[in-house]
């Protein structure tokens, strides 16, 4: 089955607020969404075509679609293209597929879904979004390129994964989870975790609360790489070993960063 | 027209509240006498030239023209941000309602500081305090960051003169990554002012230190100041952690956090109390009135009469960059718009010289010195009145936007 | 405005002992007048089949000021999960257990209540407040000033001035504020926790002042006696949700010594120690105590399970309670010399024994307190549960079959610790009028609400009389204000606007003086800048004085 | 029915139902993941006396272990969930977090839980650390020697406890030898675990004593040397009897595994001192599995 597919009638002038637009929701080419301080029918501004409740497709996306894949609970949501702010956001359940990068809070506050990003995303990837005390608490977000400022803010659980860069304030008062990074860290990652787990290539751009614990022989890196195909690809299935640093110790934090070498 | 001298009149300037101010009006020429801090004075202080006339691009044109040609834009756009906001507690509610009926995004120019505060008492809560308390409490004061006074000139003689009503000895007054002004200095006379030095960009750890010290953690990086300086806080009978948060940088929401976790700790027992100051034009007043209005502290939307809050898309550097109009209000001091590509429909101060002429200019009035008003102070409990002075044939902002609304049909 | 006349209506109305009389209602003017001889209204209304009552109102609802904004800053969830849908008089707001000014009015004139009345004014909040009440639609409103933590009436205690200095400065801060009523809220004790005091017990000293909880209360209903203020001290007692306060709640009422007196949520204040948890049900000792001392009135506070938030002045209590909230923030706020206020969201839950027995506890006392022209019907919102709560509560009182349904619900250890299963009464309708209108308008002082005699404002209810009572006073047929229809079908038809309600008893001018002292060295601002003057209540309109014995 | 001079009885074993669960046990060798196995697998023949039965199930290689070592299933079954509940983290603890390099996984989902990690990481005090990928939790407890892993926990089955055979034999070397040939053969199939010493249990009980307080006891009928004093079950060339109980995760396992036992003694026959082939039960009332051997060989 196909499922939806949404084809964009023309460029967009003002965001576009997805909210809903979710596979399996009823007559999409009726449901009311947001275009910038209006709302209008999604028929307005997409084609829909096809059929299926499990599978969505955006054919064709824009940094002005916001809060696709929003709450979702279960099936697949697939754009082909870029995508705006809060990709994602709280969604429980299924799979989102973006072939394209997305904006700022890509994953905000995800509690089960799989969401995978071919590009780069903007700032907060996976944090808390605003009033929330947690953010990411469960579920797979995997990064294709790099991530934006605080990536990781507040997660608290799940896994993360950046297979580029990650700007400043990386795992910014991390409560939980695995955070992994495949490229470099641009400075103060780590600041105020609480606990969890990064695990990266490199010490540099850690922050400064973090202090080597040595190496070691871990079998919990045999499970990780076993359980998370994400984490598998990025580290490689033999991962056995890791340099530890625990932190932030200025917040008597029991965190910690995990140095496995190339 | 006589000169008239007004005393014990409110500034609604940077949110202190001083209400001392002493105003002489000569026709439209304002003079705020001596005393009143330099800002204040200049921000009061009015030539005597008549208000300029309302323009369209430039062209002065009438006021009902000016309105029409406002209404007649908010009715083409499609995208408008209401920024600015500097204006009385009318002059908000008024924004409001018209935004809810345009549509539109709502947002304070200077509530960058604000949202910063907001990042840890929406999400975790804190404790906080007020002025009086602190002038009557407090024994040991902890300036976290860069010196509030900056902004808030008469911050110290406000809060901390030499003797507190409830202060045994005297008070202590520790600046934590920051240092004080030399007229901040001479405010302190008196106190035993210290100065904690952090690295630069290490305000966020020291804090993060001063936290785990007095929940009772030690942290390894800790060195002897800030230990010393939780066991000052830890045997204070009433310590303040004050800031003002606009002057913090961009992890500023992390050394509040911190702050207001060392609050926490310490109220277990003994206590202790922030006091977060933010409040330029009004700011708490556009806060107060928003929350109540539509159940959000400003960054709201509306959409189809509905609203909704957005920390990010809805501020003010984010909304002009997808609008197509901005509806800017500025009525306390002549603040620049911020560019954008935007048309700008300017409720300003008359004093106002633009980069870029807007599409629609009326001058307003000042709240507090053209009409009466509603404003509140940075420790966001008390009210200011706000009172007329003189009539310089100046509307407020609530009224001409109410016009503009009603013109809209 | 045109005179409208409501025909064939069952009219109850208990101020003038009507119990259920057909009879015509007609508003000219804005006021009830004699039907009988009235003839040319405009507009009837056909209210056959239903029964018309005055305007309900509510004695004790935070509806407004500071830490009503703190609620709804807390609680962006509700918020975002309640919004007004468009419509001719939305005012884009929302919540539900922190509705926005626009909400607040809404939800509660489609119940039919026309007054609502804020009973925390702290006095450095005064002005907000005021401006926050001036955009809640339908209602009229008022605040209760909150003495007895202020550190200037402290000191004033303390230092022997006298009960005509007190007397002079509660008429000072009435006038100042523009306040209708004094409220106590834990006497002292929000003050004794600004010197880091965790407890303070009816007679208990405070640290610094060295007087007691007692002492500021006598000394303060003596104030408001002498004043001669309608509505007597409104107090939120000592020891809020302390299991055994019911001790400290009956000293309270034998320390009146006859005085009148009115104590609030007193659901949170009638828990005992027995049993495992140590904590029970006090209810019927303090029914008892209410029953044999008619200076006493009481409203409730009742409980009902949901997502709320509390917010209270009594930072003391609150800060006990922080580890409790849910969500889990809290915000805490000393404030200006003269009382605090705590906020800690809260989820009231079915399977609790200490929430359910809160319940039980709060249905009890509606029970078990005999005189309905003494109790009030509150949930205290938000605190005990959003008023929008009412109508089901009002079910649970008329309706003993739906009341044992409920509480055959709670945990068995609950229902062993309760006697609500065993209490048969039933409220009647004439009581549910008592307990929201007459009574109400009674302990406020007011003339002319609260009934539909010739001469009230025409704030009339229609109900269609409808077995189930829940919807019966869910939404109402018809609500008009001042004559105006405001609600009908239970939808809001058109705007209007209350007034605020306010005394200014008298006091001697020395006063004045020393505040002005205490104002500039104490409070680091002046007097007569605190002082909220006539033109910023309702823009210089829509203020109501109402007369004191020692009026101005 | 005989076969190759085996009678087959027309007689049933009698089972129980049991819960019970299966663990994962890995190291870095196997040797250390069967030192590991064994010890919390020891002492575990009867829940009437050890609260639980529990042995080895199977080595397993390093691919299909959680963490890519080699490791050993063992399965656990006790009469109750609150049983299995309290055992398994004890026996976890005493003798899997202590046993050196080893790790612990749960070795089934679904049902009820029984805990690990969420009971053992209390060990940690404070430094441990979860976590959670791909919806599944483990634990890392701090130990002098790296770090223990273990899944947070694991679930349960509905099992099967207390099949058996009884085998029949001429002498008791032969007798022995033939159920050490069935145990062999049984200890093959998946889902099984016969909880006694090798597998074997020569004082196969009944229920019941003369004496207070004794839940099983001699199984007078079938001791050969009682055969004069009581009424026996036993034909006069049959000098030895040995059993061997079988606790499995469903009916179709217990079954399977008593079917390996008889066609291993059935091949052995007659010849090697194997006369017959029987079952314990009590009479059908009481267990409400019933392995009928004529049926299970038919």
């Amino acid at each position: 089955m196909t499922g939806f597919v949404l084809t964009p009638r023309g460029a967009f002038d003002a965001r576009v607020d997805l909210t809903g637009a979710l596979p399996g929701a009823s007559d999409l080419e009726r449901l009311s969404i947001g275009y910038g301080f209006r709302r209008v029918a999604l028929g307005d501004l997409f084609s829909v075509s096809g059929s299926g409740a499990d599978r969505l497709t955006i054919a064709g996306g824009s940094p002005l679609l916001d809060r696709v894949a929003a709450g979702l609970t279960s099936g697949e949501l697939v754009v082909d293209g870029d995508v705006g702010a809060e990709l994602a956001k709280g969604a429980t359940g299924g799979s989102v597929v973006v072939n394209g990068s997305a904006g700022a809070y890509a994953a905000s506050e995800l509690a089960g879904a799989h969401v995978t990003i071919s590009g780069d995303v903007g700032e907060r990837l996976g944090a808390a979004g605003d009033g929330a005390r947690r953010g990411l608490s469960s579920g797979t977000v995997v990064v294709g390129g790099s991530a934006g400022l605080r990536a990781g803010e507040r997660q608290r659980g799940g896994v993360i994964v950046v297979k580029g860069d990650v700007a400043e304030g990386a795992a910014t008062d991390l409560i939980a989870g695995t955070f992994a990074v495949g490229g470099a860290l641009r400075g103060l990652a780590g600041r105020g975790m609480k606990r969890g787990t990064l695990l990266l290539r490199s010490a540099e751009g850690l922050s400064s609360g973090f202090a080597d614990a040595g190496e070691h022989d871990l079998v919990m890196l045999r499970v990780l790489v076993r359980r998370s195909e994400a984490l598998a690809e990025l580290f490689g299935e033999g991962l056995t070993r890791a340099r530890r640093f625990a932190g932030d110790l200025n917040v008597a934090g029991k965190g910690e960063a995990l140095i496995v070498s190339a | 027209m006589a000169e008239t001298t007004s005393h014990d009149v409110v500034c609604p300037f940077c949110g202190i509240g001083c209400d001392d101010v002493t105003l002489t009006v000569d026709g439209a020429a304002v003079t705020a006498a001596e005393g009143t801090c330099g800002r204040a004075a200049q921000l009061f202080a009015r030539s005597g030239a008549p208000a300029p006339s309302a323009r369209i691009a430039g062209r002065d044109v009438s006021f009902e023209e000016a309105v029409a040609e406002a209404a007649k834009r908010l009715g083409a756009s499609k995208t408008i941000a209401y920024a600015g906001l500097g204006t009385d507690v009318d002059g908000v509610r008024a924004v409001l309602k018209l935004a809810a009926k345009t549509g539109g995004s709502v947002d304070h120019y200077a509530s960058e500081g604000m949202f910063r505060n907001l990042a840890s008492s929406q999400r975790k809560g804190w404790v906080a305090t007020t002025f009086a308390e602190v002038r009557n409490r407090c024994d040991l004061f902890v300036v976290v960051g860069p010196d509030p006074s900056k902004a808030y000139h008469r911050v110290y003689e406000r809060v901390l003169p030499a003797t507190g009503r409830f202060v045994e000895g005297p008070r202590r007054v520790v600046f934590l990554g920051g240092a004080p002004t030399e007229d901040a200095k001479s405010q302190l006379e008196g106190l035993s002012v210290e100065i904690i030095a952090t690295p630069e960009g290490g305000l966020v750890d020291a804090l993060s230190q001063l936290s785990a010290l007095v929940a009772g953690s030690v942290p390894p990086a800790a060195g002897p100041e800030i230990k010393a300086l939780a066991e000052a806080l830890k045997a204070a009978r009433y310590g303040v952690l004050a800031w003002s948060a606009a002057s913090l940088d961009d992890d500023g929401d992390l050394v509040i956090e911190r702050a207001v976790s060392v609050v926490d700790a310490l109220n277990v027992t003994t206590r202790a109390a922030c006091l977060p100051l933010s409040g330029k034009d009004n700011l708490t007043g556009a806060y107060h009135a928003t929350l109540w209005n539509v159940g959000f502290p400003l960054r709201v939307g509306f959409r189809d009469g509905v609203s909704d809050h957005d920390q990010t898309a809805y501020a003010t550097a984010n909304a002009v960059k997808e609008a197509d109009l901005v509806v800017w209000t500025s009525a306390f001091r002549p603040e620049l718009p911020p560019a954008s590509a935007a048309a700008v429909i300017a409720l300003s101060h008359p004093d106002t010289v633009f980069d870029t002429e807007p599409a629609v200019f009326i001058p307003v009035g000042q709240p507090g010195l053209d009409h009466q008003g509603l404003a509140f102070r940075a420790d966001s409990v008390v009210g200011l009145p706000l009172r007329r002075y003189r009539d310089a044939g100046l509307k407020s902002v609530a009224d001409v936007v109410t016009l503009i609304s009603e013109a809209r049909a | 405005m045109s005179a409208v006349r409501i025909i064939n209506g069952r009219v109850l109305d208990p101020a003038n002992g009507e119990s259920s009389v057909v009879r015509d209602v007609v508003i000219d003017g804005g006021r009830i007048v004699d039907a009988k001889g009235f003839s040319g209204a405009t507009e009837t209304i056909d209210a056959r089949g239903g029964v018309v009552m005055a305007g309900a109102i509510d004695i004790h609802s935070h509806i407004a000021g500071g830490k009503s904004n703190i609620t709804r800053l807390l609680m962006v969830e509700e918020q975002r999960a309640n919004r007004e849908p468009k419509g001719d008089f939305c005012g884009c707001g929302g919540g539900l257990s922190t509705m926005t000014a626009h909400a607040t009015g809404c939800r509660y004139a489609e119940m039919g209540y026309t007054a609502v009345f804020e009973p925390a004014m702290v006095a450095a909040n005064a002005r907000h407040m005021h401006a926050e009440m001036k955009d809640i639609p339908f209602l009229d409103t008022g605040g209760y000033v909150v003495l007895g933590n202020d550190d200037f009436l402290l000191d004033l205690i303390s230092s022997g001035a006298g009960q005509q200095a007190v007397n002079d400065y509660v008429a000072w801060q009435l006038a100042a504020t523009k306040a209708m009523a004094v409220k106590i809220v834990n006497p002292g004790g929000i003050n004794a926790f600004k010197f880091n005091q965790r407890k303070l017990d009816l007679d208990e000293a405070n640290p610094h002042y060295e007087i007691t909880p007692r002492t500021i209360l006598t000394t303060l209903i003596k104030a408001v006696t002498e004043l001669g203020l309608a509505h007597p001290i409104h107090l939120h007692g000592c020891n809020l949700g302390v299991p055994g306060n019911e001790d400290t709640t009956l000293a309270t009422i034998a320390a009146t010594e006859g005085l009148p007196l009115h104590m609030t949520h007193v659901q949170f204040h009638s828990y005992g120690t027995e049993g495992d948890k140590k904590f029970s049900s006090g209810a019927a000792k303090i029914a008892e105590a209410v029953n044999a001392n008619p200076n006493i009135s009481i409203d409730v506070g009742q409980v009902m399970f949901g997502q709320t938030v509390t917010a209270s002045a009594d930072l003391m209590s609150q800060h006990r309670n922080r580890g409790i909230a849910s969500p889990k923030r809290w915000i805490g706020m000393d404030m200006e010399m003269d009382a605090a206020c705590g906020i800690v969201p809260f989820v009231y839950k079915e399977k609790s024994f200490v929430n359910a027995l809160q319940w039980a506890i709060g249905l009890e006392l509606f029970l078990l307190v005999e005189d309905p022209w003494r109790i009030f019907l509150t949930t205290d919102h938000p605190n005990g549960a959003p008023f929008t709560t009412y109508p089901h509560l009002i079910r649970l009182l008329m309706d003993k079959d739906f009341r044992d349904e409920h509480f055959a619900r709670l945990p068995k250890a609950v229902r062993k610790h309760s006697i609500v299963g065993e209490l048969k009464r039933e409220y009647t309708l004439e009581e549910i009028a008592i307990v929201t209108r007459a009574a109400p308008a009674k302990i406020l002082g007011f003339k002319d609400r609260g009934h539909l005699g010739a001469g009230a404002v025409g704030d009339v209810v229609i109900y269609r009389d409808d077995p189930d009572r829940e919807a019966m006073f869910t939404k109402a047929d018809y609500v008009l204000k001042n004559g105006q229809v405001i609600v009908k079908d239970g939808e809001i038809v058109s705007i209007a606007y209350g007034q605020t309600h306010q005394v200014a008893p008298d006091y001697d001018t020395g006063i004045e003086t020393k505040l002005d002292r205490w104002f500039d060295e104490a409070m680091g601002f002046k007097a007569k800048t605190f002082k909220i003057a006539d033109d910023e209540i309702r823009d210089g309109q829509g203020a109501v004085t109402h007369a004191t014995t020692r009026s101005a | 029915m005989i076969l190759n001079g085996v009678e087959i009885r027309d007689s049933f074993a009698e089972a129980f139902p049991m819960v019970g669960t299966r663990l994962i046990i890995t190291a870095d060798t196997p040797k250390w993941a069967m030192i590991a196995a064994k010890t919390m697998t020891g002492f575990a023949t009867s829940v009437i006396g050890c609260g639980c039965e529990a042995g080895v199930e199977r080595e397993l290689a390093p691919e299909d272990t959680p963490d890519g070592r080699p490791g050993v299933a063992v399965l656990i079954f006790a009469m109750d969930i609150k049983g299995l509940k309290a055992v398994v983290p004890l026996r976890i603890g005493q003798c899997v977090l202590t046993s050196p390099t080893s790790a612990c996984y749960a070795g089934m989902e679904g049902g009820d839980v029984v805990s690990i990690g969420k009971a053992l990481r209390y060990f940690g005090d404070g430094w441990q650390i979860a976590k959670n990928v791909d919806g599944r939790r483990i634990w890392r407890v701090p130990v002098m020697e790296g770090e223990f892993v273990c899944d947070h926990e694991s679930g349960t089955v509905s099992g099967v406890g207390g099949g058996n055979i009884l085998i029949l034999g001429t002498s008791r070397a032969e007798t022995l030898a033939a159920a050490e040939v069935a145990v062999e053969a049984m200890e093959k199939v998946e889902g099984c675990i016969l909880p006694f010493p090798g597998g074997i249990v020569r004082s196969g009980s009944k229920v019941g004593s003369k004496y207070k307080g004794m839940f099983a006891s001699s199984n007078n009928a079938y001791c050969p040397t009682l055969r004069a004093q009581t009424e026996t079950k036993l034909p006069p060339e049959v000098a030895s009897v040995q059993e061997i109980v079988i606790d499995g995760v469903s009916f179709e396992a217990v079954s399977a595994c008593t079917k390996a036992g008889i066609e291993a003694l059935v091949a052995l026959g007659r010849d090697k001192g194997v006369v017959a082939i029987d079952a314990g039960n009590y009479g059908g009332n009481l267990g409400p599995y019933h392995f009928k051997l004529r049926e299970i060989m038919a």
